[in-house]
């Protein structure tokens, strides 16, 4: 092989191979392609609202991923009712109080583990095919939130608030957090029995069973971290955003999804990547701001944001199977 | 005789009619008007678009692809259905065309770079979105005459969406099940390597798979506009999940190329049942979509209840 | 006529948002009263699971063989429901829409004058700074008429007013957190904006977006949510911040309740009447943010006489 | 005699840095069974796939019946001239039935009735070598055991439409049927040359081979090193030629020495029979305890059941099946290993990673996979390989129970001999052994066996008791009873 022969070609091919490198060009590509249209600080203001928004997909996509990584079939649907639900529930408890920021944290969570388990029950109790279960789950969800919170917009309590805009150096300081939590996930999925666990169950559930993987306590778990995340992001978002919305998590749905397919973590199961996830919701982000920038209308600017992700997947190419 | 009534298999597949005749009996009885060839025709005239947008699902979850843009598709139909068809029908069929040719390429694209369809599909159902957009800025068109006569047909004694949807599903199971080149298509989803050992096109089975998907959403843009009368760009967004549940409750599965259009289309008609059945209970309004989400439920559990029974032997 | 025997139903696309529940808990809280008193027989609210026209349209026919006498309709679109309101129509039924109206001739509309409202903001702005200047809109979802009508108001009003420029206009999608993110992320590359013009519910989340990148807030116009009057106030109290708001009061419900209701009394009511829409201003804001419940809408609930008083103008 | 029918020149492959053909010249003519032989990996399957014209090689001529085809050849062609092929790994669609999956293979067979006639043509087939195969042509084939798929796939290739079946390559066809379906196919296989038409089988079964074949090719290292006559060859030489020492068959018979003593390691019933119904499994530690009968006669599920009773500490499993139940297509061949042992190799909370790299080398070392690197994918293993992957798996993990689920298929001689020592070895240090196999040879390594028929233990039999005759008659039915 060539590779053999030159030592710096090595590296490069095993940078190539990267799944999650391609998200990451066409983010760059993309804010390249802004720039000369926002004068002075533009550029760095750019990236910095960036990195804010992509933050709250990032925390999503985490808990997306693990699921998608668990096979095909494998989506979580309730997320966005999820996000809607803690929203609400946190910040009727909290009330603007800055005491009730700890109780707050603690029932969004309670809300994110009451709506895993009971989408792992509907799953694997009553066999219903995940996608169905946590779409109805969501419907169930989406009615708690509304008799729950009435879609009353109540303010978040103002040290919560700071928090979730503040800044270092431009950097927000949720992104620096949700950055280290991505490489701590990293980690869990790569070096721990329970991330093989999900990727071998994403490859083969059958053989995972028989390699003497505890097949149903590790999708449970996942499950419910995907529930986890989703409520943590409706609670720092319904800080960030002022309160809380019946609304607020809607375009999740689809967000979620994307962010993970688009970082390169495999549909079919079995294949996850975390530092694509915020390439991907970067990219998002990107997209929406240069075409917003170029000031198209929304038609032609769907078209473009359609075609800009098919062009890069399509670079990125899919992974020819071996035999 | 009874042993093969009672094999799973069978269970399985005539489950999604009995859970049909279930929720139709609870509806008859919660509000017998419904029981009349208009209570009928009301209830049901709205599930045809739904089954060809599940059927055109169908077909992409045969070769173990999934299709986030169908619902775009659907409305991108729609508008142009409900403008350049009706203003400048040459214009419009070639538009129509083109959007099965586009469904054509992407199975091409999508076998021959080996791409996960679920990205694919979720950019192209921006761009339909953003075509429909720019065809129509803000709802409105009308629809040609003959879809609109059409999808009115008063047909004798059994009312038109029973008809259409006995129609659609028996073509479609006479092509896919029981031709000898259905039977080709559903196996590139069984086995792949198999079907391309053989010597078959990969290439092409997609490529045929994806146009037919085209072409049944297609027809389902145009259903939908004969009963709205007018289009907007965003009318069948929901069509996406729609045709994944329809097509999941229709005993259809995500890989392996395990179908049934019959089973499609009439899951489509439950999804649709479901909704009045919820309006006939009269739920707090708080509480009328959760309902939703556990009707859903409560259908798929039966499939729980049989698939325990087969365990247990 | 007597209607204490008729039966009513609201149809309702959408309920994801405080202006929708606002509007639910409205008509809830009029007629469980009239119903109550004999009014109306039965008084039922519906809401699709999700906004579709599809959904509402099997909802409409679903409403149909239920045998009610009366719909009260929002509407998820203004054409794509004709059809199912033509059988409504044909089946004898009464079809009153309102906020979102519908074409369908044989049905009644209580219209907004969102083109108006539209202009009307731009009109404000003429005169609140007659030098003119730059403008950002933020607008709605895409496709959808009310984005449509008001965006056009706008536009025109800006056509009638050269001394405006709209240097930038995003989508938000009536939700707070798209909008935010829209604005936050366009800002860089925007020159100083003067005012920002809005379709309600968003101007709050313009303001901590031109707050987080540490720009000066410019004038925005609200849409009568309780924390964008609230900071308003704020901002009044603290620097004398001067803005106006405007929408629609969900409680135009239970207006089209008693429109309807007067139709099957058999009262001569026009096909098209027109409510105004609730402005908020500089002065009247104190009083308006006292009545408004914390977190919801600018509401206004409304009576048999103000519904007669409406078709009696409506008439004329 | 005419020219040959197919003639491969100098043919060569390789998947990056492994060579699997190395220029190999083959000739088969009209009316000869070849057999083809070599240890795992050697490049038989590699071979056969550039035969059956579903991998392009690097360089070589492809010759049929004397016309050179090289150029463009592909599965078309090679079916065009009647060469069929039965893969290593199944190649049917498990959603279709089994006429439907006969009907992939018959472009030809179309229009009215052609479900009828395509079960009727496989059917026929089916009834021809597998005489009461109680296979239906409407049952789907995702539901039949992998025997049965096995036989499916065997009378697809040999079904006839309108070309002329002039060879047949069979890959390992042998590995997932019993014994009693093995020696009907092989007769078949016999007649089918008498008439004339050809074979290539691979068999790791020598026995099979010399039997069958009437010419022995023997590959190693992508090369071909011998081709000779059949008769010119004997076990010991055949063995000796690919590389490998044989070992004389073992007689347990003599020495043995019961370990029934003290508490078992597990005991059991089968899943369809009832307590008290029949013989218990036992299996004490230090024990060997095998499973025979027909293949599907409920000692996989015995197995699973096992495996689900015992749990993952106590016990590990070897797939038979490796592709539904064994492998993980995504992971290197390391990856594929460790999972068993996950459990020891976490170090505070993470998994170290020197010790996935340690347990990965040290079994290539003790069970010899032959991979350039232990990194590589899984599949780019050879199928005996990949299965001493699935083996390094079990026994590299800390279970003191070691269940097999005929783990043998698709193994070379060689590699076999090496495992027997092992499961020896590690029995000797009280390592308890549940082994299913189908093959009678195997069964002489037990200390204890237990027959199966329809579910049930029929019999169960002691080393120094065990003859290939007791076996037979508690795997079938009592015709008297
Ligand atoms: N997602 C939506 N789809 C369809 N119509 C909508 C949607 N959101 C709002 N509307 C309608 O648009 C009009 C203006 O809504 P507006 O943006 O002022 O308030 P809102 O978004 O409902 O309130 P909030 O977001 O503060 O809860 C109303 O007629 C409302 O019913
Ligand atoms: N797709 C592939 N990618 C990489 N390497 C491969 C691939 N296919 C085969 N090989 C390698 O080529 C060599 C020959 O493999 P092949 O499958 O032909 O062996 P075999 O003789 O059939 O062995 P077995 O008896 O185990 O089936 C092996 O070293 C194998 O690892
Ligand atoms: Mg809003
Ligand atoms: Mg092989």
């Amino acid at each position: 092989m060539s590779a053999a022969r030159n030592p710096l070609a090595r590296p490069l091919a095993r940078l190539l191979e990267k799944p999650w490198l391609w998200a990451f060009v066409g983010a760059t590509l993309v804010w390249l392609a802004t720039i000369p249209f926002t004068p002075g600080r533009g550029a760095g203001d750019v990236l910095t609202a960036a990195f804010t928004f992509a933050t709250f997909f990032v925390i999503v996509g985490i808990g997306q991923m693990f699921v998608i990584t668990l096979g095909p079939g494998n989506v979580d649907l309730s997320i966005p009712a999820t996000i809607t639900l803690a929203g609400s529930v946190a910040t009727k408890l909290m009330d603007g109080q800055d005491a009730l920021i700890a109780l707050g944290f603690v029932a969004a969570l309670g809300c994110g583990l009451a709506v895993g388990a009971v989408n792992y029950a509907l799953i694997r109790a009553l066999r219903i095919p995940p996608i169905i279960a946590t779409l109805s789950s969501s419907f169930l969800i989406q009615s708690t939130a509304i008799a729950y919170g009435r879609g009353l917009r109540i303010k978040p309590p103002p040290m919560l608030a700071e928090f979730t805009t503040a800044r270092i150096f431009g950097m927000p300081v949720l992104a620096i957090c949700v950055i280290l939590l991505a490489a701590v996930m990293a980690v869990v999925l790569e070096r721990t029995i329970y991330g093989r666990s999900v990727i071998a169950i994403g490859q083969n559930q059958r053989a995972a069973r028989l390699a003497g993987i505890a097949v149903d306590r590790t999708r449970l778990a996942t499950y419910v971290m995907s529930a986890l995340f989703a409520s943590l992001c409706g609670y720092l978002l319904a800080a960030f955003s002022g309160g809380a919305s019946l609304n607020m998590g809607e375009e999740y749905l689809l967000a979620s999804i994307a962010v993970v397919v688009i970082g390169g973590t495999s549909v079919a199961g079995g294949f996850a990547n975390l530092p694509g996830l915020w390439g991907a919701a970067l990219f998002l982000f990107l997209i929406v701001t240069m075409l917003n920038t170029y000031g198209l209308g929304a038609g032609i600017r769907y078209v473009l944001t359609g075609l800009i992700i098919i062009a890069v997947i399509t670079a990125a190419g899919g992974r020819k199977p071996l035999r | 005789m009874t042993r093969v009534l009672l094999a799973p298999r069978t269970l399985r597949a005539i489950l999604p009619a009995v859970s049909l005749a279930l929720l139709l009996a609870a509806i008859f009885w919660l509000q017998p008007r419904t029981m009349s060839y208009t209570g009928l025709n009301l209830m049901l005239n709205l599930a045809i678009p739904i089954a060809l947008a599940t059927i055109a699902q169908m077909f992409v979850l045969c070769v173990n692809e999934l299709d986030l843009s169908i619902g775009a598709y659907v409305g991108y139909v729609a508008c142009v259905t409900a403008t350049w068809l009706v203003d400048n029908p040459p214009l419009g069929i070639a538009a129509l065309l083109a959007g099965i040719l586009v469904y054509a390429g992407l199975g091409a694209l999508i076998h021959l770079r080996n791409l996960p369809s679920i990205v694919v599909t979720l950019g192209m159902s921006f761009v339909w979105l953003g075509v429909a957009v720019l065809i129509l800025p803000r709802p409105g068109g009308t629809s040609p005459e003959w879809i609109r006569w059409l999808m009115k047909l008063h047909t004798p004694v059994v009312p038109f969406p029973i008809i259409a949807a006995t129609v659609i599903a028996v073509v479609v199971h006479v092509a896919l099940m029981r031709t000898a080149y259905g039977s080709i298509l559903r196996g590139a989803g069984g086995n792949p390597r198999a079907i391309d050992r053989a010597g078959w096109s990969l290439l092409k089975i997609k490529v045929v798979m994806f146009a037919l998907a085209g072409l049944f959403g297609m027809l389902a843009g145009m259903a939908l506009i004969g009963l709205t009368t007018s289009g907007d760009a965003n009318i069948a967004a929901r069509y996406t999940l729609l045709s994944i549940a329809g097509a999941i409750l229709g005993g259809c599965e995500f890989v392996g190329g395990r179908v049934s259009p019959a089973g499609a289309v009439i899951g489509a008609i439950t999804l649709t049942l479901a909704g009045s059945f919820l309006s006939f209970l009269r739920i707090s309004p708080d509480w009328q979509i959760g309902a939703t989400g556990a009707i859903l439920i409560l259908v798929l559990a039966l499939r729980a209840l049989i698939n325990r029974a087969e365990e247990r032997r | 006529a007597d209607t204490s025997d008729k039966r009513i139903a609201l149809s309702n696309n959408y309920a994801g948002n405080s202006w929708r529940q606002a509007m639910l808990r409205s008509w809830d809280k009029v007629t469980s009263q009239a119903v109550a008193d004999g009014v109306v027989a039965a008084a039922d609210a519906f809401t699709t699971a999700e906004n579709q026209v599809t959904e509402q349209a099997a909802m409409i026919q679903n409403l149909v063989l239920q045998g009610y006498d009366a719909i009260v309709l929002n509407a998820a679109s203004p054409d794509a429901l004709n059809g199912a309101v033509r059988e409504a129509c044909d089946a004898g039924i009464t079809v009153v829409s309102f906020d979102g109206i519908v074409t369908e001739p044989c049905a009644w509309r209580i219209a907004v004058d969102f083109h108006q409202m539209g202009k009307d903001e731009v009109l404000y702005l003429a005169e609140k700074m007659p030098d003119g200047g730059k403008l950002l809109e933020i607008r709605g979802l895409a496709g959808v008429f009310v984005d449509d009508e008001i965006s056009n108001g706008i536009h025109e009003g800006v056509a009638e007013n050269p001394q405006f420029e709209i240097v930038s206009s995003v989508h938000g999608d009536w939700d707070q957190a798209v909008a935010q993110r829209a604005v936050a992320g366009i800002l860089p590359s925007l020159p100083e904006i003067d005012a920002i013009v809005t379709q309600g519910g968003d101007g709050y989340g313009a303001a901590q977006a031109f707050d987080a990148a540490g720009r000066d807030i410019p004038l925005i116009i609200m849409g009568n949510r309780h924390d964008e009057l609230t900071w308003w106030k704020e901002q009044k109290d603290a620097s004398g911040y001067e803005t106006m708001s405007v929408s629609i009061a969900p409680g135009v419900a239970t207006l089209a309740f008693w429109v309807a209701q007067q139709i099957l009394d058999g009262a001569e009511v026009p096909q098209d009447l027109v409510v105004p829409f609730l402005r908020i201003d500089q002065d009247n804001l104190e009083e308006n943010l006292a009545n408004t419940e914390p977190g919801g809408v600018a509401n206004v609930e409304y009576t048999l006489e103000d519904a007669q008083a409406v078709i009696a103008a409506g008439g004329q | 005699m005419t020219s040959p029918i197919v003639e491969l020149d100098g043919v060569a492959r390789s998947f990056g840095a492994v060579q699997a053909l190395a220029g190999v010249d083959l000739a088969v003519d009209a009316g000869t069974c070849l057999g083809l032989v070599g240890h795992n990996g050697a490049g038989k399957s590699t071979l056969m796939q550039v035969l059956a014209g579903t991998l392009a090689p690097d360089r070589g001529r492809i010759g049929v019946a004397g016309e050179d085809l090289t150029r463009g050849y592909d599965v078309v062609t090679a079916q065009r001239h009647g060469i069929r092929c039965v893969f290593q790994e199944l190649s049917l669609c498990p959603n279709l039935t089994v006429a439907e999956n006969a009907r992939v293979l018959h472009p030809s067979i179309r229009g009215r009735a052609w479900r009828r006639r395509a079960g009727e043509l496989v059917g026929a087939v089916l009834d021809q070598i597998f005489p009461r195969h109680g296979i239906a042509a409407d049952a789907v084939v995702g539901d039949l055991s992998i025997a049965r798929r096995q036989m499916v796939e065997i009378a697809r290739a040999f079904s006839v439409t309108d070309v002329p079946v002039r060879l047949v390559i069979l890959d390992e066809p042998t590995s997932s049927l019993d014994a009693l379906v093995a020696e009907q196919l092989l007769a078949f296989v016999r007649r089918f040359v008498a008439e004339g038409g050809s074979t290539i089988l691979i068999s790791h079964l020598l026995g099979e081979i010399l039997e069958t074949a009437d010419r022995v090719v023997v590959m190693r290292d992508g090369l071909v090193v011998e081709s000779r006559p059949a008769g010119d060859f004997s076990r010991e030489s055949l063995v000796a030629a690919m590389g490998s020492v044989a070992e004389a068959a073992s007689d347990r018979a003599a020495g043995f020495v019961s370990r029934r003593q003290g508490e078992p390691a597990c005991r059991a019933r089968p899943v369809g029979q009832g307590a008290g119904e029949g013989p218990e499994l036992l299996a004490h530690p230090g024990e060997v305890v095998g499973l025979a009968g027909l293949a599907g006669h409920g000692q996989t599920d015995m197995l699973v059941a096992l495996f689900e009773e015992l749990g993952p500490r106590r016990s590990a499993l070897v797939a038979g099946d490796r592709q539904t139940d064994g492998i993980f297509p995504l992971w290197s061949i390391a990856a594929n290993i460790s999972v068993g042992s996950l459990r020891d190799m976490v170090r505070g909370l993470l998994i170290e990673r020197g010790a996935e790299t340690e347990l990965a080398d040290e079994w290539r070392r003790r069970i010899g996979i032959r991979t350039p690197d232990m990194k590589d994918n899984i599949l780019s293993l050879s199928g005996g390989n990949q299965q001493k992957a699935l083996f390094a798996r079990a026994l590299g993990s800390t279970a003191r129970i070691v269940l097999m689920d005929d783990p043998m298929r698709g193994v070379d001689v060689g590699t076999k001999q090496e495992v027997y020592a092992i499961i020896r070895a590690e029995a000797a240090k009280g390592r308890t052994f549940v082994w299913y196999t189908t093959e009678m040879d195997e069964l002489a390594h037990c200390d204890h066996v237990y027959v199966f028929r329809d579910g049930r233990i029929t019999a169960e039999l002691a080393a120094d008791a065990l003859t290939e005759e007791k076996v037979l008659h508690a795997s079938f039915a009592d015709e008297a009873a």
